[in-house]
């Protein structure tokens, strides 16, 4: 069996690296997809700490992440098209300005 | 059960000001008088079940719900009916449904969205005016205290495309704030001091501290600022300004507010909290020498007042003084009785000098009236009821209750105050009986077709085809019902109270009793009587009635026998006249001590001085300082979402490394 | 080594290889059909009746060159068709084809004709057969291509949207049987009703059934909704640009989810392995036997309905299927709480 | 300890496949290797006795999610990041403020793991306390789901719809009316 601590550790880590692409990467895609990876992350301390526990809470909240990454990447990859339309970009430093 | 007393009302109340505008009028002022009658019915049920309960039990109390929670503080919206809440529920409910009867016919020429307006204003000034007595501590009073002030004020510039209407609204709300102001502060004393607000409470925890005699102590300063709120309220000396011109609103909202009701609730309050005010002998002095000054004061200028209204409006006054001199004297009972007595016959007056005021489309100088006896049979004949029973002729209501009032005065030992009270009750009598001469006997001095412009915009039906089959006309049925049953109330409501002396069993001070139990002061009424003081109620008694019959008579020969004697009066003192016509000037003395100061120093002090320099400077520096470090701060502001999110990124770490430290 | 497993083993293998003919079967059965259907033999030359034409065609696309376009992605050109063809076979995996059985006495216990008995089967072929869509998409946006492009943006709009409709006619099933399991949903279609009428899901949920049709030839990608290939259209669509074995791997693949497809209905809608006369032992020759039928419906279908058009594809696809499996959903979900309550 | 081989596998898989995401420049590659990713994730739920979520992870976010982020990509057809957007004048973009930003990631990292392994009962296998079977039952999963946490599920219906018309709406060429 694999300790509990295991899990987190590889959360952590997957977690950091999601943390990372935001920062690092120039396209708005990769930043989503980083995102992506974070939230993953939490899903997997959810489901390890779940297990832990015993109960099947730790997997419920696991399905509203879910739900709530779908809505996000919705909202978001519209968003991304939207301003690809308009500045044949996407570089995220492109739309500093303000307004438009 | 308390609830509904004055939920009726609101709910006339938010019936007319939601839909009214889009009713006919039988609709509207049907419904606001239902909700009246009805709240009368729960009034009587809910005094009938009091009554039913053994007298030291007597209070009923509903807590609606908890209004302010914070910490240790917490305040109920709690709702109490006792033996003195009995009474004024049931002369606000009772008088008021006849007011809001008589108001059906006395507004019926008003445009529909108006009537509606003014019966929305009348409902919510009852359910305020039920508030204010059946509140359970001060702050729910205070609700009910500013409610009917409101009311007042919009009820008064009802008809607010007249400028005076709008003028003395804003006086009225001016002048009570002052009071009110002094009201919060005592009530705010009192909770500093006490910690609670509620009435019994106080009253058990003040009965237990011996009375501040020979000191002014906080109680005094308590009651004082209490009193200060009730001379603005009950129109006392030197806040009683705002109501001889509170008449600028229809008649019916004078006899209602500015009579029977409203302006009670001072009177009302010093009662509420008798136990406080007897133990602060040095704010009762006051208030019994402010009354009775108040009562003398008004009587002179009601003397000379020419405008039918305000006669009646200075002989409110001159009432309600004497209700604080009793007050004043630690007769509460007594002040309450005539509180309740002078209800009726107040109401009445007002009401029948609307009837008048009616007939004659507006007019309110009595010098233009006369011989209206022939013309106006009922409210003759009800007018001439009220003023005799306000007079203090000997088995009408206003004989007993003024009586006691100066019993008590004289029993208690203030003789000054006693005489004083009986020069005003003589000039009450005598003005009274001057404005029911001058208006109703004699010659005809009107002439009312010929009246292009009536000073008042009241009723403006002046079509020709209207004015020419009747010119005057009697009380419509509405008008007449409400005059004939408050005329039978000014006879009998008295005989409630009738002293022993007379072989009577005052019921109303019994009942009343549990409501002052804890002040003392109602002992020496309850007390046996001895053959002395039967002896001494007897004279006095005889004293009243002649005071009444000599007032009545000194009318009969100035204003009705022979009308040169006042003319040369008037010749012969022309200053003390004009100084009476004139109020005393107190309207002038007051705009140029308070107001004119006031103004003058607003405009050059606060406007000029502090509010450009500093106020604006403040303002306008901290924009400049804004301005100028957001020039620095606009660095920050990149718009590259990875600078945003870099920024939360060094938050995250520095808060998860804070706790984890 | 457990006799047991050898046999389970021996049972994966004869499941792969089955699988593996299928498609052989199927591509000669498909040109056999469409030939009567035109009115012609299909391939005759080949072996009798142009039995043997299915090897001749393998040989032939083994013996081709393998192309690449300049400018394709290497690695995902390659990784594409094997995304796919794994994807079928995988999806395989969790479908039973016949009762357990002891092989006549044999073994201690008994073992599953099938490759694994999973509790959560049915997720698992949905999961899957949707992974199956990379295969296609990645060999459209790979070959550097637009034909091939148009036909891997085609393939992924139109499976995610037919996926839809095809999963909620699937969890009526499920609400039906109450398990996610294939093995017990086909038990718990064993029996008949009043005696005569075998209790198939199909008579309990027809609009299902037909739903999950229309969902499955879309999700294969096949006439009247072939729109990733679209011949007219596309050239071939997604694999255009492909040759050789690389080529051959796409078909096979469809035909292996027209397997697979056909495989889930029979399990879910035609009671399985149960059927009358035959002993349960040979339960899986009524599973072949509707297998093929419903194969040979899908291959009817493609040679006579016309072919849509895309936007009346997704139109149809969101108004008209993703709506009544809602509806027939909703109205199972009631029906099931009415009756067990 | 097969099992355990397995655990490193897939976790090794999945951040090597995670930090490939971020370590390339083409955004296809991105998505294959993410999807890679939540697949060695869905192998750690199936590990974790969750095979609905391990399902739900790859039907969702594989089948689902994914699949649109390649759509955009392919429709976009942006394969690679443009480097030369890249705006040095600024003074956040200097090489030491993005010295102090790597600095700030592992400080991230350092903290999370401590975070998360000052948490009590750690070092015990993940299932000592037993409860497999209520853990991986669908049925327990969806009676709590649907009762417990029904308005949770409710809320997060709306939230879809609400996501769906916004993505509706910002997806729409301007100007195409109506």
């Amino acid at each position: 069996m694999i300790p509990l601590s295991h899990y987190l550790i590889v959360s952590a880590v997957l977690f950091t690296i999601g943390t990372a692409g935001v920062f690092l990467r120039r396209n708005f895609i990769t930043i989503l997809l980083s995102i992506e990876i974070m939230l993953n992350a939490v899903n997997l301390t959810f489901v390890a700490f779940g297990r832990q526990q015993g109960g099947v809470d730790g997997q419920i909240i696991v399905f509203f992440v879910m739900a709530v990454a779908a809505a996000e990447a919705a909202v978001g990859l519209a968003i991304v098209i939207g301003l690809y339309r308009h500045r044949e970009s996407l570089n995220p430093d492109a739309f500093a300005s303000l307004k438009w | 059960m308390l609830a509904l007393i004055l939920l009726f009302p609101l709910l006339g109340f938010l019936a007319n000001a939601s839909f009214g505008r889009r009713l006919p009028k039988t609709i509207s002022g049907g419904v606001a008088s239902a909700v009246m009658v009805a709240s009368f019915t729960v009034s009587a049920m809910t005094v009938w079940e009091l009554a039913g309960l053994p007298v030291e039990q007597r209070a009923i109390e509903q807590t609606i719900y908890t209004w302010i929670a914070s910490g240790d503080f917490v305040l109920d919206l709690t709702l109490r009916v006792d033996p003195l809440s009995a009474v004024m529920i049931l002369v606000i409910t009772g008088i008021g449904s006849l007011i809001h009867i008589y108001s059906t016919a006395y507004m019926h020429e008003e445009a529909d969205s108006e009537y509606a307006r003014y019966f929305a204003y009348l409902n919510l000034f009852a359910a305020f005016m039920l508030v204010l007595v059946l509140g359970a501590n001060f702050l729910v009073m205070f609700v009910g205290w500013e409610g009917v002030g409101l009311c007042s004020y919009l009820l008064i510039g009802f008809w607010f495309k007249k400028q005076s209407a709008i003028d003395a609204g804003k006086k009225a709300f001016v002048v009570n704030r002052i009071g009110d102001y002094a009201f919060i502060l005592g009530m705010l004393l009192l909770f500093a001091h006490f910690g609670t607000l509620d009435f019994q409470q106080l009253a058990a925890t003040v009965a237990t501290i011996p009375p501040e005699v020979g000191v002014f102590g906080v109680l005094s300063i308590a009651s004082l600022l209490l009193f200060i709120g009730a001379t603005g309220k009950s129109a006392q000396i030197p806040l009683y300004v705002w109501l001889p011109d509170a008449m600028e609103g229809p008649t019916p909202v004078s006899a209602l507010i500015h009579a029977a009701t409203m302006v009670t609730a001072g009177v009302y309050m010093i009662g509420r909290n008798a136990v406080l005010f007897s133990h602060a002998p040095g704010t009762l002095m006051i208030v019994a020498v402010i009354g009775a000054l108040t009562a003398l004061l008004a009587a002179t200028i009601g003397l000379v007042q020419n405008d039918m209204k305000r006669v009646l409006a200075y002989s409110t006054v001159s009432q309600l003084g004497l209700m604080c001199l009793a007050m004043g004297v630690g007769a509460f009972g007594a002040g309450i009785f005539h509180l309740y007595t002078h209800a009726f016959f107040k109401a009445l007056l007002f009401l029948g000098s609307g009837a008048v005021i009616h007939a004659l489309h507006g007019e309110q100088d009595i010098r233009n009236m006369g011989g209206l006896k022939r013309h106006l049979p009922v409210t003759y004949w009800t007018f001439l009821v009220g003023a005799l029973a306000i007079s203090g002729v000997p088995l009408l209501s206003g004989f007993f209750s003024k009586d006691e009032i100066l019993y008590e005065a004289f029993r208690e030992g203030h003789t000054v105050l006693w005489f004083i009270g009986a020069v005003a009750s003589l000039m009450t009598a005598a003005y009274m009986f001057r404005l029911v001469f001058l208006t109703f006997h004699g010659e005809r001095r009107h002439d009312a077709p010929a009246h292009p412009e009536p000073s008042h915009p009241e009723p403006s039906h002046l079509a020709p085809s209207h004015l020419a089959p009747s010119p005057l006309h009697d009380a419509p049925p509405a008008m007449a019902f409400a005059l004939i049953v408050l005329a039978i109330g000014a006879v009998l409501a008295g005989y409630i109270g009738v002293p022993h002396a007379l072989g009577g069993h005052n019921q109303l001070a019994e009942w009343l009793a549990p409501s002052f139990a804890a002040s003392g002061a109602v002992g020496g009424e309850l007390a046996a009587v001895g053959a002395e003081e039967v002896a001494l109620e007897f004279t006095l008694m005889g004293v009243s009635s002649a005071i009444a019959l000599g007032g009545i008579a000194i009318a009969v020969l100035v204003w009705l026998r022979r009308p040169e004697i006042a003319a040369s009066m008037a010749r012969r003192y022309p200053g003390l006249h004009r100084l009476l016509l004139n109020k005393y000037y107190v309207d002038e003395v007051y705009n140029a001590v308070v107001v004119q100061p006031i103004r003058v120093g607003s405009q050059e002090g606060l406007w000029r001085g502090f509010d450009v320099r500093v106020i604006d400077g403040a303002v306008n520096g901290t924009g400049a300082i804004v301005a100028a470090s957001a020039g620095v701060l606009r660095l920050l502001q990149t718009g590259f979402v990875r600078t945003y999110a870099g920024s939360m990124l060094i938050g995250v770490v520095v808060i998860l490394g804070y706790y984890l430290w | 080594m457990d006799l047991t497993l050898l046999v389970q083993l021996g049972v994966i293998g004869l499941t792969f290889f089955m699988l593996i003919n299928a498609s052989a079967i199927l591509v000669l059965a498909e040109r056999k059909i469409m030939g009567f259907m035109q009115q012609r033999y299909g391939p005759y030359l080949v072996g009798p009746h142009g039995m043997l034409q299915p090897f001749a065609d393998i040989i032939k696309l083994l013996m081709k060159e393998e192309l690449r376009p300049k400018g394709a992605d290497k690695w995902l050109f390659t990784l594409a068709p094997v995304l796919s063809i794994t994807a079928a076979f995988a999806a395989f995996a969790a479908v039973p084809w016949g009762a357990q059985t002891t092989l006549f006495g044999l073994l201690e216990e008994p073992v599953t004709l099938g490759v694994a008995d999973i509790n959560v089967g049915i997720l698992v072929i949905f999961a899957i057969t949707s992974m199956g869509v990379y295969g296609i998409v990645l060999a459209g946006w790979s070959s550097n291509s637009k034909y091939s492009l148009f036909g891997g943006l085609r393939a992924s709009a139109q499976m995610i949207s037919y996926e839809l409709s095809y999963a909620t006619a699937l969890a009526a099933v499920i609400l039906l049987a109450g398990s996610l399991s294939l093995r017990e949903v086909v038990d718990g279609q064993s029996g008949a009703w009043l005696g005569f009428i075998p209790s198939w899901y199909v008579f309990l949920q027809p609009v299902g059934f037909v739903i999950y049709m229309i969902a499955g030839v879309a999700e294969t990608n096949r006439a009247p909704f072939d729109f990733p290939e679209a011949e007219q259209e596309l050239v071939a669509g997604y694999n255009t640009e492909y040759s050789s074995v690389r080529f051959a791997l796409f078909p096979q693949a469809e035909y292996i989810n027209m397997t697979t497809m056909a495989a889930v209905a029979t399990d879910l809608y035609l009671g399985g392995w149960h059927g009358p006369f035959l002993p349960p032992e040979y339960g899986w020759i009524w599973f072949l036997l509707k297998v093929g039928a419903i194969l040979f419906a899908y291959i009817w279908v493609r040679w006579t309905v016309p072919r849509y058009r895309y936007d009346q594809l997704m139109h149809f696809g969101w108004k008209w299927l993703f709506p009544a499996a809602v509806i027939n959903l909703i109205l199972t979900a009631a029906l099931v709480l009415y009756f067990d309550a | 300890m097969p099992e355990t081989l397995v655990f490193y596998l897939l976790s090794g898989l999945a951040i090597g496949a995670s930090a490939i995401v971020i370590g390339q420049r083409n955004p296809m590659y991105s998505v294959m290797m993410l999807i890679a990713s939540f697949g060695a994730l869905a192998g750690l739920y199936v590990q974790l006795d969750a095979p609905f979520v391990a399902v739900a992870q790859i039907i969702i976010y594989a089948g689902a999610i994914m699949v649109l982020f390649l759509f955009v990509v392919m429709l976009l057809n942006a394969s690679r990041e443009n480097a030369a957007e890249w705006d040095r004048s600024h003074p956040l973009r200097q090489p030491a403020v993005v010295r102090f930003g790597g600095l700030l990631a592992l400080l991230l990292v350092v903290q999370l793991a401590w975070a998360l392994l000052s948490a009590r009962g750690l070092a015990g296998p993940v299932g000592a306390r037993g409860g497999a079977e209520t853990v991986s039952s669908v049925r327990v999963l969806g009676r709590v789901l649907f009762t417990d946490y029904v308005f949770a599920f409710e809320a997060t219906s709306i939230l879809i719809l609400v996501a769906m018309v916004g993505a509706v709406v910002l997806a729409r060429r301007e100007g195409e009316g109506s």
